[in-house]
């Protein structure tokens, strides 16, 4: 799933600032599931925007929708009938949210409350971490299901680096050395031999250095 | 046990405190409580095994909440005690009366009241 | 036509109020039968109110014991009966005429609402025997603050009136008219089908030990007084003070077995409990405050029950509690500080003086004389020390058939063990009465439900005076009249008791007449009175969640009644957060489910065909599961108990009945594979060999006893290196066997805690003591010029065991300590083999040359982690299941419908294991007796709309209740939702509430409390 | 010859190599540089010039090592692959070979987040290995990485870094191996203080005949006190400094400690030159390169062996 974390509370009232209203909108997908932008983020973030404002003299109407999707336009459509009647947007979906709901209201100001962090899984409850960077060309077949690009801080595809003291990057002693990673499975697949081949310098087109990126199946166009 | 306590002080029932969701303390500070805590069962005696822990968890969150908001965390807490601890419930209402005394009114009460 | 072909009476006595007796009324009534409940003193609840915390959890008595009380208190079909006595019993088993003689309570039991004015105007103090003498209460009173019945009595010996023929302040006050100073003692016989004896028991008198100076010494105490001194609701509120002078004391001292173990005084047994609550009470005294320093006094530590050898070594370890091995010769008050010196020989056999702030003396559990009155009154067999007699094999029977015992009248034992009894007696009489089975019990007819879901809100609110309680802090008209102003309030009234039986025909009458489909009352507490009301709503075809209440006593006028301006405001909002709340409450459907009246007992062995044959007799079908291809498990390697009972022939006559029951289908060579379900509805799918066909049951509960088994101590002390080293059962097989050459063996070295009490099982394997005595007493008997040495840590034989270590040691078996840092060495010298020792009391080295060594080898469950994993069940780190409450669900597993018994549970005796059995066939039973069950009401349900399947739902669940359902939304099945809203409080998608508590409920009290704040 | 670099050269020839190094300056100061260079002239046959070292930024590797050829010294040029694509580093290979440059060290770098300017974007177009091979084919080949060809290939002696004693060992050689297939000429290793472990290492090199297809520079670096030596131990990722070294720096009194840590140095390079398959010595005296010469004498590698042309 897309991976979120809510901005700072201060970094979004003073996007909002001058504004008498606002609608918020939640989405009912990966940031529900991470915890950042669902239902109950979207009351939580009303009811502190409230106070915040409240407290300075200045109320704010506030409503609250929560969508099944910003990424589809259908559920977009819900909000067609009272977006106009406010001012400001705030999304609380990833960023292809935040922006389409933008394209999809030329005349609506939509502002994230989110800052959309990584693809990534849940650890364990309360915890996600990166697994992905949707570089267009997925290497995972070469390095034991273990993505360089994702988990080497540095992106190596023929790592590690010097840097990897005690299976930890030299970034910090709380990040794994993703080639720590890839090499112990490697190992535990019988395939270390397969750490020798050296994995030819990158085509970077298909990874958004390609330019926006799009996926397009002709068959299923209507 | 029937220990005077300040009549400011009361209670909305939930049956464990693991019930007690981070909307329900802010929706209380929104309408202007000036102090709001938590009375759960001690430690490893919830009924509902962990629901004490949750809340505690959910109340160290959103104390972090109220101070981005600026309404201040030390205004929520949460206390532990066992259904016979009277003394004890009423020892927590005079000190948490107390802190909010000391910490004077809700901002937004204290905004609202400006002329 | 003889009395044994006459229908047998639905209902049973149960004599005795605490917990034992308690539990049995709960289990009896919730299977089908009527209950009476018996208790001499005025309100039931027994010793456990009175303790402060309990081992090894800590758990708060109080609490833990209160919702029982509760339930026993407003059940249908338990007819509490206090200050009344048993006078005889004539009769037989199945129809039984008891004659009873209730004294006078002078306090009508229907009028009185236990408001307490009464006591708090009675001028009269009196020395509160609850406290144990260390507080006062008045001479109008109730034992406690949470008595069940909360009704008052008039101490007669004390009562002003009584004494001087003047005063009756109470009679004016109460508004109720609740008092009678013309009530008289009655006498009046009842019908029972059989008889439940939990009679409890009473501390021994430390008086009788002079040489400790109890009741001359300030502040030498009992154990019992010192709970109640560190209890919150004590004398002291829960500030550790001695009783002389309320100092704060530091150094305190416990002197254990006083009045047990003590042929002197008597006593020639083991109190069994004692050492743990004394651990507790060192324990909770450290965490009262850091000052303290406790000391015990012991002889042995028996800390024999499950967790209690990791709690007693925490109290080591982290509390710093100093144990000393000795008896204390004698106590002398120092005349100036009232601080106590103590005089005791220590380990090197040197005397030494100290000097403590306070002694606390841990007094001996013995029969109470009424009890023994009791027994004689009956009829029943009693031993020396007045204990009932029962015997290994069924040690819940008297020896009058149809009465059956439980607790400590059984002899001494702690809280779970007596639960365990408790539960079990009553199957033993549910097995008895079977037939009759419902046909004393109360049930209740109501009429149709009111339809209200899509009606707006009329709502009717009561606002209670309870005489002066609320009316005299509170202006309760205004509070009425306020109330009327509220959006949809439609009715408001007040009433001096709303309590009252009158009133609650008024109120009947208000609901229909004004087409109230809401009813709030503004009074005491939900915890006492929220079922009565209910009850009334359900007369008038009201759903019961359709109410609510305002707390505006217990939580306003009782904690603010200096402020009554203050307090009226309060109660106002109270009243107002009641009718928003009431506006949004709905009718909960409770769904009700048939119920599978089977039963699934896994594992074969004495528990599980004890378990089985009991739920046979009770009526049900059951489905017995062994893994092996014969019944009996672990008891095949036992040939004699302690007191001489021939197991074999037990096992043998047991295992006949099992096979002979046509209500029992035994699979053996099974192993269960797959398992899913709730209470009344479980599928188990089962491997039945030899075959291995699947074979798929439905049935209503399950049993596990999977038991337990030696551990082999392969690799220590030479076992399974040299043939003569062997561990007690293998010795046991020999003796049983006859095996000629031991009676000319010379020496035997007998090695305790094998394998337990080790950093690798922590725990006390309980029945090795026991076991090492018998096993030597036997061999004695064989050649009594045997030399046996039985080397041991703390030698546990509890409760009446402790007769035959004395009578172990009368015939000359050696018993010779070690310490666990210098454990004996076994080396096998020029053929001989040699045990090398250190005894700690002499501090010397000694060196036996024993012709065979006997390993007390440790007890191990059976394997059952996977087992344990498909049943969703918990364990102990050390493999054992855990039970869902340590003291007082002592059989129950945390789901319901599931139940445990015997060596799975931990390690018992054989009398333990089959009391347990009985105990879960009885917890069974208060389902399968059902023919339907109602789920639902307080659950949480989830709108699939809304739901992202994120599954924080599914982690954050405690039971394990949600999943994923097949169309992809979080489900929550109401047979098994606890209702604790741990998942609607984190549900991201807000796609989850808690009814009855719903967001929008919360949401709306918070408003209506904080109306015109801001 | 792959290049004119006397490097190459010295290694060619079987003699036991000397490179050092020296670190640009902080500011567009020449005289800084001049005056390390100034040092170390004829006492080294190689001076790595550091890109960026640590992400700090200083004056690029490329100009300095201008400056230190006109001295006469000869400068391997270190690259990082952090900070330029494959664009501009192709390009500046060119350059750096058009200005008389030729030996290259081919690294990955240090990450951003150590450095000054930690909010900076990393590039890693491509990593070290990729480099060399990069080198390898626009010198051998005479081709871009975009398979054009080039004009005037770049005539660069290729060197490579390697840490013996970073985690996880098991890939220590196999990793040396990678870097020999992608058409490395020599290696320089990072510093040297547990010498078992890096004779272990060796063993396993010269057990694959790694030694003969590639130029091993054991790396040194002189503690200059008791602190430094704790924190080359504690804070440098995938240094393995022994205790007993510590002990010996702490031992030491108080005005010899920087003389012990030359001594320890010193012993160190003498027993370098035992092991089979170790063709030199790369001595990192970090903002002390007034001891090299000192290290290089008391070592027994002085004077340097005259080469022609």
């Amino acid at each position: 799933m897309i991976v979120a974390e809510r901005k700072p509370l201060e970094q979004i009232s003073s996007m909002i600032e001058s504004n008498s209203n606002v609608l918020i909108v939640g989405c009912g997908e990966c940031v529900t599931v991470c915890s950042a932008g669902g239902k109950k983020e979207v009351e939580i973030l009303a009811s502190a925007i409230n106070m915040l404002r409240s407290k300075e003299g200045k109320p704010i109407e506030i409503r609250q929708e929560t969508l099944e999707r910003q990424c589809d336009a259908e559920y977009l459509e819900q909000l067609r009938g009272f977006i106009g009647e406010y001012e400001v947007v705030i999304s609380m979906a990833c960023g292809a949210g935040v922006q389409f709901m933008a394209e999809k209201y030329k005349n609506s100001l939509v502002l994230p409350a989110l800052n959309t962090k990584f693809i990534g899984v849940t650890e364990e409850q309360g915890v996600w971490s990166e697994r992905c960077h949707a570089c267009g060309d997925c290497k995972l077949h070469l390095t034991g299901g273990v993505c360089p690009i994702a988990r080497c801080s540095k992106s190596l595809l023929n790592g590690p680096c010097g840097g990897s003291t005690n299976g930890k990057c030299e970034i910090s002693p709380d990040v794994v050395c993703g080639w720590q990673l890839i090499i112990e499975r490697l190992s535990d697949l019988g395939q270390l031999e397969k750490y020798e081949e050296i994995i030819p310098i990158n085509d970077w087109s298909t990874n958004r250095d390609g330019g926006p990126r799009k996926v397009v199946r002709e068959d299923l166009r209507l | 046990m029937r220990l005077n306590y300040p009549p400011n002080v009361k209670i909305i029932k939930v049956p464990c405190t693991g019930k007690v969701d981070v909307i329900h303390l802010l929706h209380a500070f929104e309408r202007g409580a000036d102090g709001v805590y938590i009375a759960g069962c001690l430690e490893g005696d919830c009924h509902f095994l962990r629901g004490n822990l949750r809340a505690r968890k959910r109340v160290e969150y959103t104390k972090r909440l109220l101070d981005e908001i600026g309404i201040g965390g030390e205004r929520l807490q949460m206390y532990n005690m066992s259904a016979a601890q009277g003394p004890r419930f009423a020892e927590v209402a005079r000190e948490m009366t107390e802190r909010i005394m000391t910490l004077g009114p809700n901002p937004i009460r204290a905004k609202n009241r400006e002329p | 036509m003889s009395d044994n072909n006459q229908r047998k009476i639905g209902s049973v006595m149960v004599i005795g109020g605490g917990i034992a007796g308690i539990q049995a009324s709960l289990d009896l009534a919730n299977s089908g039968y009527y209950v009476y409940l018996v208790e001499k003193s005025p309100s039931i609840g027994g010793v456990m109110p009175q303790l402060d915390k309990t081992f090894p959890t800590n758990d708060c008595s109080m609490c833990i014991l209160s919702p029982k009380l509760v339930e026993c208190g407003r059940h249908f079909n338990i007819e509490i009966l206090t200050n009344t006595q048993v006078e005889e019993v004539r009769g037989e088993a199945g129809n039984m005429e008891v004659s009873l003689i209730r004294s006078p309570r002078f306090v009508d039991e229907d009028k009185c609402v236990g408001c307490g004015v009464c006591a708090e105007k009675c001028p009269v103090k009196v020395k509160d025997r609850f406290n144990e003498g260390l507080g006062e209460r008045k001479a109008i009173y109730i034992q406690y603050p949470q008595a069940i019945p909360l009704v008052y009595q008039i101490d007669k010996d004390h009562c002003r009136y009584f004494i001087k023929g003047k005063c009756r302040i109470c009679e004016k006050l109460c508004k109720n008219e609740a008092v009678n100073f013309e009530d008289t003692e009655k006498r009046y016989a009842l019908k029972v089908g059989s008889i439940i004896l939990a009679p409890g028991f009473e501390l021994f008198d430390p008086q009788l030990k002079g040489e400790y100076g109890y009741g001359v010494y300030d502040n030498v105490v009992t154990s019992k007084q010192f709970e109640r001194i560190l209890s919150a609701s004590g004398p002291s509120m829960g500030h550790l003070e001695r009783p002389g002078d309320k100092k704060e004391p530091k150094k305190i001292g416990f002197i254990q077995c006083v009045g047990s173990r003590d042929l002197q005084a008597g006593k020639g047994y083991c109190s069994s409990v004692c050492c743990m609550y004394a651990i507790k009470e060192a324990v909770v005294a450290k965490e009262h405050s850091g000052e303290v320093e406790p000391t015990i006094f012991f002889m042995d530590i028996r800390a024999h029950g499950k967790g209690f050898d990791d709690y007693y070594k925490r109290a080591q370890e982290e509390y710093g509690v100093r144990f000393i091995r000795c008896m204390v010769s004698k106590i002398v008050e120092m005349p100036r500080t009232k601080n106590l010196r103590v005089t005791y020989i220590n380990e090197e056999g040197k005397p030494v003086e100290e000097e403590f702030d306070m002694m606390v003396l841990s007094g001996g559990l013995t029969p109470s004389e009424d009890a023994r009155a009791l027994g004689k009154r009956l009829g029943i067999h009693l031993n020396q020390y007045g204990f009932c007699e029962t015997s290994q094999f069924s040690p819940l029977s008297t020896s009058r058939p149809g009465i059956f015992v439980s607790g400590v009248f059984q002899g001494p034992k702690d809280i779970p063990e007596t639960v365990a009894q408790a539960s079990g007696s009553v199957a033993c009489a549910s097995g008895l009465l079977s037939e009759s089975r419902g046909s004393m019990v109360k049930g209740k007819e109501y009429p149709l439900e009111t339809e209200v879901k899509d009606i707006s809100p009329r709502i009717g609110v009561f606002v209670c005076h309870c005489g002066i309680n609320i009316g005299g802090v509170i202006d309760v008209p205004q509070v009425k009249g306020y109330a009327e102003s509220l959006r949809d309030v439609v009715y408001a009234e007040e009433g001096l008791y709303v309590c009252s039986q009158d009133f609650q025909e008024l109120m009947k009458k208000a609901i229909s007449e004004h087409n109230l489909n809401r009813v709030v009352v503004a009074s005491c507490s939900p915890r006492t009175h929220e079922p009565l009301f209910q009850e009334t709503l359900r007369e008038t075809g009201l759903n019961k969640y359709l109410f609510e209440m305002a707390n505006i006593r217990d939580q306003c006028s009782w904690v603010h009644m200096r402020q009554k301006e203050d307090a009226t405001k309060k109660a106002k909002a109270l009243v107002r957060m009641a009718v928003e709340n009431a506006r949004l409450i709905q009718p909960l459907d409770e769904l009700s489910l048939e119920i599978k009246n089977k039963a699934l007992v896994i594992g074969g062995g004495l528990s599980g065909m004890t378990a089985a044959l009991s739920l046979a007799d009770q009526g049900y079908e059951v489905y017995l599961v062994e893994k092996e291809a014969k019944l009996g498990g672990a008891l095949h390697d036992v040939y004699y108990t302690l007191e001489g009972d021939d197991v074999q022939s037990h096992l043998r006559e047991i295992m006949k009945r099992v096979e002979a029951n046509p209500s029992i289908h035994i699979f053996k060579d099974t192993m269960v594979v797959d398992f899913s379900g709730y209470k009344g509805n479980f599928e188990t799918g089962l491997m039945v060999g030899p075959g291995m066909f699947y074979r798929k049951l439905e049935h209503g509960i399950v049993i596990v006893a999977t038991g337990g088994e030696e551990y082999k101590p392969v690799g220590e002390y030479m076992y399974g290196e040299d043939e003569r080293v062997m561990t007690q059962l293998e010795l046991e097989k020999r003796i049983a066997n006859g095996v000629p050459e031991l009676s000319k063996i010379d020496s035997i070295v007998m090695i305790q805690c094998v394998g337990s009490r080790t950093e690798e099982r922590p725990y006390c394997s309980r029945v090795c003591c026991s076991e090492a005595i018998k096993n030597s007493l036997k061999l004695k008997e064989l050649n009594p010029k045997m030399h046996i040495c039985i080397l041991y840590r703390d030698i546990r034989s509890y409760g009446l065991m402790e007769e035959y270590y004395t009578l172990a040691r009368k015939k000359g078996v050696k018993f010779i300590r070690y310490d666990l840092n210098s454990k004996p060495g076994v080396t096998v010298e020029d053929g001989a083999l040699k045990v090398d020792i250190k005894d700690p009391a002499l501090g010397e080295d000694l060196s036996l040359s024993p012709d065979l060594i006997v390993l007390s080898s440790a007890i191990i469950p059976k394997e059952n982690d996977e087992l344990a994993t498909l049943l969703k069940v918990p364990r102990t780190q050390e493999g054992f299941f855990l039970e869902a409450h340590m003291k007082l669900r002592p059989v129950d597993f945390g789901t319901d419908g599931m139940y445990v018994c015997g060596l799975a549970h931990s390690p018992k005796l054989i009398s333990e294991c089959i009391s347990q059995a009985y105990a879960a066939s009885a917890r069974a039973s208060t389902i399968l007796s059902q023919e339907r069950i109602h789920v639902g009401g307080v659950v949480a349900t989830v709108n699939g709309d809304l739901c992202a399947a994120c599954l924080t739902c599914v982690r954050v669940c405690p039971y394990d209740v949600p999943v994923i359902n097949e169309e992809g939304f979080a489900e929550i099945n109401m047979a098994k939702c606890q209702g604790c809203g741990s998942c609607a409080s984190e549900c991201p998608a807000k796609a989850i509430d808690l009814q009855h508590f719903r967001d929008e409920q919360i949401l709306a009290k918070c408003n209506a409390l904080l109306e015109g704040v801001l | 010859m792959k290049s004119e670099s006397r490097l190459e050269q010295i290694l060619t020839k079987g003699e036991f190599a000397v490179t050092s190094e020296c670190g640009p300056p902080r500011g567009a100061d020449a005289e800084v540089i001049r005056k390390k260079g100034e040092v170390l002239k004829g006492f080294v046959d190689g001076v790595n010039v550091t890109d960026n070292q640590t992400s700090v930024v200083r004056m690029s590797s490329i100009s300095s090592c201008v400056i230190l050829k006109g001295l006469g010294l000869n400068p391997i040029m270190q690259m990082v692959t952090r900070d330029r694509n494959r664009i501009a580093i192709q390009s500046d290979i060119l350059g750096a070979a058009a200005l008389g440059i030729n030996n290259i060290l081919c690294l990955t770098g240090d990450h951003q987040k150590f450095g000054d300017h930690a909010s900076a974007k990393n590039v890693f177009d491509m990593d070290s290995i990729q480099l060399v091979q990069t080198v390898k084919l626009m010198r051998d080949e005479g081709k871009f990485l975009g398979g054009e060809e080039l004009k005037g290939s770049p005539k660069m002696f290729i060197g490579a870094a390697e840490n013996p004693f970073a985690d996880p060992f098991e890939i220590r050689v196999p990793r040396l191996a990678k870097k020999i297939a992608a058409g490395v000429d020599f290696i320089q290793t990072q510093c040297i203080y547990n010498l078992p472990k890096f004779e272990k290492w060796m063993k396993l090199v010269r057990d694959r005949g790694l030694h003969e297809r590639v130029h091993i520079l054991g790396g040194v670096t002189p503690f200059k006190s008791v602190g430094m030596a704790n924190y080359m131990k504690k804070s440098v990722p995938g240094m393995d400094v022994p205790d007993e070294l510590i002990e010996r720096m702490k031992a030491a009194p108080k005005e010899k400690k920087a003389e012990e840590g030359i001594n320890i140095c010193i012993e160190t390079i003498k027993r370098l030159r035992e092991i089979e398959g170790i063709h030199g010595v790369h001595i990192m005296a970090i903002e002390w390169e007034e001891m090299v010469p000192e290290i290089v004498k008391r070592a027994g590698l002085f004077p340097r062996p005259h080469i022609e042309g």
